[in-house]
């Protein structure tokens, strides 16, 4: 019998994710396995961690990677990548980390065309610090420091971070996917594949958001989340490519 | 003939391989692993047809298939 | 050796650029704007990389990750600038990357004033960040010393895995004078610096957990963190012998200057100024303000020393508190201070002494 | 007198709300001082999770004790990491369904409760950490047991539809404690 | 007065709201995120005004705005936060604008630990940011001394027109105790203490150029720089009467043990846990870290004293150097140090304080 | 004979600008101040100024004012004007300040609604430091730290802040301008007095971005800054109302 | 009739109201001011209509207009 | 021996490049140590501009000094700011164009060129500078013409059109420099 589906190597053999149950940060650290094997770029890649959950795998992938200041990992892969361009880097952040505290440096990097990969983490929400509200919090989405809901005429809107980008000239390559079902699942992947190889082809800028979930702070079990993700998430955050040229 | 292996150990008991196997190969069983997760176990092996979904699903990659 | 003529940010950048850096990252504002200015024309000719930062965030962030592959890199800015890279050069000292930067400080608080000032001491030597790390920090008085300083610069941050921080002000900036630059390394050597690093930068490892490069400036165990701290100060405490500091005519010396930067170049002048009329003064200039040098104040001959007198750009004063620590109270301590951009006057320093000379001399 | 608890567990086990109960019903029925000081790891869930209750009739120092007087344990990796720091002659509660774990050391009182078991038997599996506080209670008396359901009772308000549950849950902790006293 | 049971965290949240505080903005961090929590909950039922800022430097500057309207103002972080934030501090101490924040540190540097520690105290005490300004410092030991200074700190802040900082720690921050909340402030008091400011404050003047608000945080003259440093160095030497410090049995101590904040608390109950054994120890526990209480150290018996320990969560120490000032080598300072957020122990302490005991016995 | 066009009251009387000879910041500051006279609400303005060349009035404008670290002016405006509704607070801000260190500010601003002006004015250039780059230096323009000129490759291209703000849901106006030619001056004014009522009305964010000339930086005489507005900004960065709600 | 008030020491010889004015009533002039530009000077003052283009384009506020 | 030498003027008056001609001229053609230190307002234009030439056998202490040994003057603002810098005997060198107020102070030289007017003259008024430059060393002979014309030539290097005018502007300075000696 052949083994079909492998466990990516990239994920130490014997540790556990500090992933809370059906947190979809462990699929996606899987699938940038899964493609860099696939391509056999495991040696070539640099690994940006943004802060926040994205953080609680640094010490278990088996590629080189840094953790960048909240916020500032675009900057980071900035120079990582303009000093070393033989180097796949990409950077792996929160909505929190890419769309708050490090929106000028997202936008910038975007606006410059840095030939990195973003992979954008859009669960709506602060995990890690345990559920303040996110850019792309959901109007009436309940957070921490939105007791009564995210309220339009205090808070604002949620954020689409595909689209701004979009008004950008630089960027190669913009898509919004989720890993919701097993086809957004693949979509996913083929999209942070699609992401990595324009980055070897020196198009330049190219970001995956990642509609995902954060059920322990969204109150819900990891099934429930899946629903949430469907009927909430998705019809603000539609899927698809925004930019690919 | 497929099979399905899940490393009860990193396994979180999060369900999605449950609802996704379109065979209806896996559920949540009883024991607990050493992090006090009820893990996912085949109850219905012969059923499987290796198409991966589960696997694929697997936000802590407990699962390895075989054909 | 030929001496050229140059600007002092532009001295320092060219000393950057022949010791091997070969990514600069900065953001514009005066007195500093001919560093990066500078980067931005020399860097494409040696194979280099500028970028003008979005930010001074940004800046010390690119070069956090530049440095991170192993490229000698620097950043520099002035006074609130460098409050903004505070965040990102503690990261740089808890993840041990070796970078180096320059404070071309001006008057403060806030946004202050675009002249010269000496108000980032205690900033500088004490606190460049949360944490409690620490860092060599430099204090040129010539533009000569800022080449040379800064050219030494990069072999201790890679010695120790540490940021380097070069403490000028607006005066060694902005104004020229000779300087001999020192030799520029080769293509060679600049790779084979970068080569040495390999293990640790993120340049690409192959597929082999333990071997993957991991830099962490943060540790989720705090006994890992306590470890990394431990280590760290191991290696502050090795700096006792990186002191360096100026002793200039303290043997005899009945009244002791103690300052550092410009403000010390110009209390050496007012030192031979007042000696031709008689009055003996000495000077205490540290070149390292961290570590500071404690010890040369026991060379102070206390037994007909009458004062020692702080000059510095600075109201409050701040590197008094230093001094005081070396003086241990073994003879009073005077000040001569200006601030917000004046620069000191050989005048207020020559009167200070004076009133010291007088005073004590009743 | 100054007694240093220590309740340890996984998350999701209602390890700091014990301790908080606990807590606070002390500072509303005492003049005794009395800290709750959580330990946490970085991720939200799924980590060990455990919390430090010291009650003192002098000023406290160390809101967390290097010896416990007091243990309670509701998994198999806490009883590892913090059996060593329970006192000679400490008190060990242990959550008897999930460790089975034999004991070594001797010097120690044991009390066990398989509250796992007998939360799933009340019908929700989550007033685990109530049944564990009744026997804490009921066997320390260090505070009384009204006093700790009323804060229970205050702090449950907005889910009145809880409280019969937790009362079973509560009294049936109470009763286990008292009655290995 | 009731005593309440209160996370730290949010005993200063509710402490500040009764102080009259009407405008926080804050960014989520560990261990502080339930200050901005607590305010979201509550600044609505007081018709005060919650914001979370999209980054800590936003957050500050949104503080100087309100804080420039007259508005008691306020926010918090931990220490990465804290050094993001440093640059806006420094604007309102040069534009002399009133406002109050704290920082619930833990371990560093860069993004350290989430657990508690007191690595930040020299940012605290010497540089909050360029520029060489100064502040009131306070560092609270326990959940009720953290609700007091916070009440308080609002006043200092209008008397002086000055920035004052809390410099708590993760275990104040997360720990919960029971308090005794001071009175609030009623809407009336509340209006007032704006109105008092209006002459400063950017409400709006009529249409006449010397009396409109002009809020200045750095000047194009130097020598209106220098005189605004001197203003503010003149208020800062005001401070000497605000020293805040505990001594605790020292009289016949020795050994004195010197520390702030929790290492303080810890370590007063080893001295009644020695005391009980018959070891005379004693404690100095500055309340306010900023301005430091030197002169309290002159209290020491050095005749009997064989030595001061410094116990502190900072590897490498760092509130030593302050103790070190005091003691002026009169006797020996030991250290006891832990790290990376690892909370003191008293046992560390009671075997540093033996050993002390027993060498110095011989 | 009657005045019919008289000084602004708001420009101290006796002091004449730092600004450059042609430097439009003048021409928008005294457009300011025409319109906040004009609708009487001198003693209500709270005007927030960047850091650059804006700031060389501070001194001499009658109304209250205060500077805000460099690209945080919408920030420090947020915390105004939340503290104080009644105040009509603006910022003042250039290229640098408002779209690069100040982006995730101005970004996060606008996305919030919160209640403010913002006075954008585009030079293409640093203006205060000396002519660095800015993020709407346009492709082959010199700047100093861009000395071949901005090049797409290396410096993406220039920023288009209107049309990044008209991604988001909540700002009410958005309007660029330029002050080249007299009619331009008029609209500009227009604009200014529109983003004024918007606040006073509730409304939300509101922000002009004025087309402007930095004749030192551009090495130009003034009246060649004209003739380079024309025929080089405003083909980049096209006048008109983007938003209007 | 109309009239213009050039402030002589506010102007920095832009040449803006000179270039606008559609009358051509403005114009450089050889004198100097305390600041080192030649100002702006009426050459033609009885073309001017009053239309207020050359003060509306002034950066410097340098211009009123009477009618 | 020290020499000390403020150049005050407007901006645009090209005072910072006559300073900095003067000193790297100084550096290049002698072993003397010189330093040139500039003086700028926020400003980028229209504020008064000026810099600090200090010539020295020995180490530099003060690039900026209190009291001058000569004193360039481009305009009238210039010459009331720095006139009581300049020392007793002192040198001062005026723009006689600009500036004619007259002069109080006796116990000072005087040399006084028309430089606008004469930049006018050879047909470019920015030159004015460098005819400033000429009157200084003509006078002062501080350093050779032959090595400061060098300096400019070298500067100038990039625009080989403009020397013609500059050598002439160069010349009558020295010119009138020498003339007044
Ligand atoms: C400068 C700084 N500010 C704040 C924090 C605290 N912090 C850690 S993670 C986080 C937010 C994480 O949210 P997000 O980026 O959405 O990631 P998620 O956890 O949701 O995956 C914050 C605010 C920090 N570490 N550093
Ligand atoms: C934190 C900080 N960084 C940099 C500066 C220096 N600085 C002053 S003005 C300015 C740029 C001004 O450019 P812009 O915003 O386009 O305004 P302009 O002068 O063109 O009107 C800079 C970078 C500063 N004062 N503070
Ligand atoms: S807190 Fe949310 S984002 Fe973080 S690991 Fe848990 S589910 Fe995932
Ligand atoms: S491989 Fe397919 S059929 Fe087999 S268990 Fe997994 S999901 Fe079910
Ligand atoms: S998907 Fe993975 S973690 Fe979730 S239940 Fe199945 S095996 Fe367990
Ligand atoms: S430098 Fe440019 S922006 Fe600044 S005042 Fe001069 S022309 Fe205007
Ligand atoms: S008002 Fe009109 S016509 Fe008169 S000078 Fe001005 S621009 Fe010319
Ligand atoms: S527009 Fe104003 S500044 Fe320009 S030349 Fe005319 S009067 Fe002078
Ligand atoms: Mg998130
Ligand atoms: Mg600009």
């Amino acid at each position: 019998m052949e083994k079909i589906y492998a466990r990516t190597k990239t994920i130490q053999e014997d540790k556990v994710s500090g992933f809370c149950p059906g947190c979809m940060h462990g699929t996606v650290i899987k699938l940038i396995g899964e493609v860099l094997e696939e391509m056999n770029i495991v040696d070539k890649a640099a690994c940006v961690l943004g802060i926040g959950c994205c953080g609680l795998h640094m010490d278990y992938i088996a590629y080189d990677n840094t953790t960048a200041p909240h916020g500032r990992a675009c900057a980071v892969a900035t120079g990582m990548k303009r000093a070393n361009p033989e180097s796949l880097v990409f950077t792996y952040q929160g909505d929190g980390d890419f769309a708050s505290i490090g929106l000028g440096e997202s936008v910038s990097a975007a606006n410059r065309g840095e030939n990195i990969t973003v992979i954008f983490i859009n669960n709506g929400i602060y995990g890690m610090t345990g559920g303040q509200m996110a850019p792309t919090t959901l109007i009436g989405m309940k957070a921490s420091t939105a007791p009564k809901g995210r309220i339009a005429e205090e808070h604002g809107y949620p954020m689409h971070m595909c689209e701004i980008l979009n008004q950008l000239t630089a960027p190669a390559y913009l898509e919004r996917t989720s890993c919701n079902t097993p086809a957004n699942v693949v979509k996913t992947k083929k999209a942070i594949r699609k992401a990595f190889e324009n980055q070897l082809n020196g198009k330049g800028f190219s970001m995956v958001e990642i509609v995902t979930s954060c059920p322990t702070n969204w109150g819900l079990e990891a099934l429930d989340s899946l629903t949430y993700i469907e009927e909430k998430m998705l019809p603000e955050f539609p899927l698809g490519v925004i930019r690919d040229k | 003939m497929a099979r399905v292996e899940i490393r009860s150990e990193s396994c979180k008991s999060c369900q999605y391989c449950v609802k996704f196997c379109p065979k209806g190969v896996l559920a949540i069983g009883d024991k607990v692993n050493s992090k006090g997760y009820e893990y996912s176990v085949p109850v219905n092996m012969e059923a499987c047809i290796a198409c991966c979904i589960c696997a694929r699903m697997c936000p802590d990659a407990a699962i390895e298939v075989y054909k | 050796m030929a001496r050229v003529f140059m600007k002092g940010c532009e001295a320092i950048a060219e000393a950057a650029v022949r010791a091997g850096c070969r990514f600069f990252a900065g953001y514009p504002i005066t007195p500093q704007n001919e560093i990066p200015e500078y980067f931005a024309r020399r860097m494409s000719e040696v194979g280099g990389v500028f970028v003008q930062g979005e930010s001074e965030v940004a800046s010390v962030n690119m070069v956090y990750g530049a440095a991170s592959m192993g490229t000698r890199s620097m950043t520099s800015s002035s006074s609130p600038g460098i409050s903004l890279k505070s965040e990102g050069i503690s990261y740089c000292a808890s993840a041990r990357i070796p970078m180096v930067y320059a404070n071309i400080s001006r008057g403060g608080p806030g946004v202050g004033s675009i002249q010269p000032a000496q108000q980032d001491y205690f900033q500088a030597t004490k606190a460049s960040g949360n944490g409690g790390f620490e860092m060599l920090v430099f204090a040129p008085s010539t533009v000569q010393e800022a080449v040379d300083m800064t050219y030494k610069a990069f072999d201790y941050a890679d010695r120790d895995r540490n940021p380097v921080l070069i403490l000028a002000d607006g005066v060694i900036g902005t104004m020229m004078e000779p300087v001999v630059l020192p030799d520029a390394k080769s293509d060679e050597e600049v790779a084979a610096m970068k080569e040495a690093k390999k293990d640790w930068a993120c340049v690409g490892h192959k597929l082999d957990y333990p071997n993957r490069a991991w830099i962490e400036p943060g540790h989720w165990q705090t006994s890992d963190m306590q470890r990394a701290n431990e280590e760290a100060a191991a290696v502050y405490a090795s700096w006792e012998n990186e002191v360096q500091v100026e002793e200039y005519k303290i043997e005899d010396a009945e009244i002791v200057i103690a300052a550092y930067g410009i403000s010390a170049r110009i209390s050496k002048s007012v030192v031979d100024m007042l000696r031709k009329e008689g009055i003996k003064v000495g000077l205490i200039r540290p070149i390292t303000v961290h570590p500071f040098p404690y010890k040369t104040f026991d060379n102070i001959n206390y037994g007909i020393c009458k004062a020692v007198l702080d000059v510095e750009m600075s109201i409050p004063a701040q590197f008094v508190q230093d001094v005081s620590i070396g003086v241990k109270e073994r003879c009073p301590i005077e000040t001569c201070l200006s601030s917000g951009g004046n620069i000191i006057s050989r005048e207020a320093i020559i009167e200070a002494v004076k009133k010291i000379n007088e005073k004590q001399g009743v | 007198m100054e007694t240093n608890l220590c309740v340890a567990g996984f998350g999701g086990q209602g390890v700091m709300t014990l301790g908080k109960f606990l807590a606070s019903a002390t500072c509303d029925s005492t003049d005794k001082n009395v800290t709750f000081f959580p330990s946490y790891g970085a991720e939200q869930r799924g980590g060990t999770a455990n919390c430090f209750v010291v009650i003192s009739d002098e000023m406290i120092g160390a809101p967390l004790g290097d010896v416990m007087d007091d243990l309670i344990v509701m998994n198999g990796p806490s009883l590892n990491k913090f059996l060593c720091t329970l006192k000679e002659g400490g008190n060990l509660f242990i959550n008897s369904s999930i460790v089975s774990d034999d004991i070594a050391r001797k010097d120690i009182k044991i009390i066990k409760a398989p509250v796992t078991e007998l939360a799933l038997e009340l019908g929700n599996a989550k007033v685990l950490n109530v049944i564990m506080l009744g026997v804490y209670v009921g066997y320390t008396e260090v505070v009384s047991p009204e006093v700790v359901w009323g804060t229970i009772e205050s702090k449950l308000g907005k889910k009145p539809k809880l409280l019969p549950l937790n009362k079973a849950a509560f009294e049936k902790g109470l009763e286990i404690g008292k009655s290995q006293k």
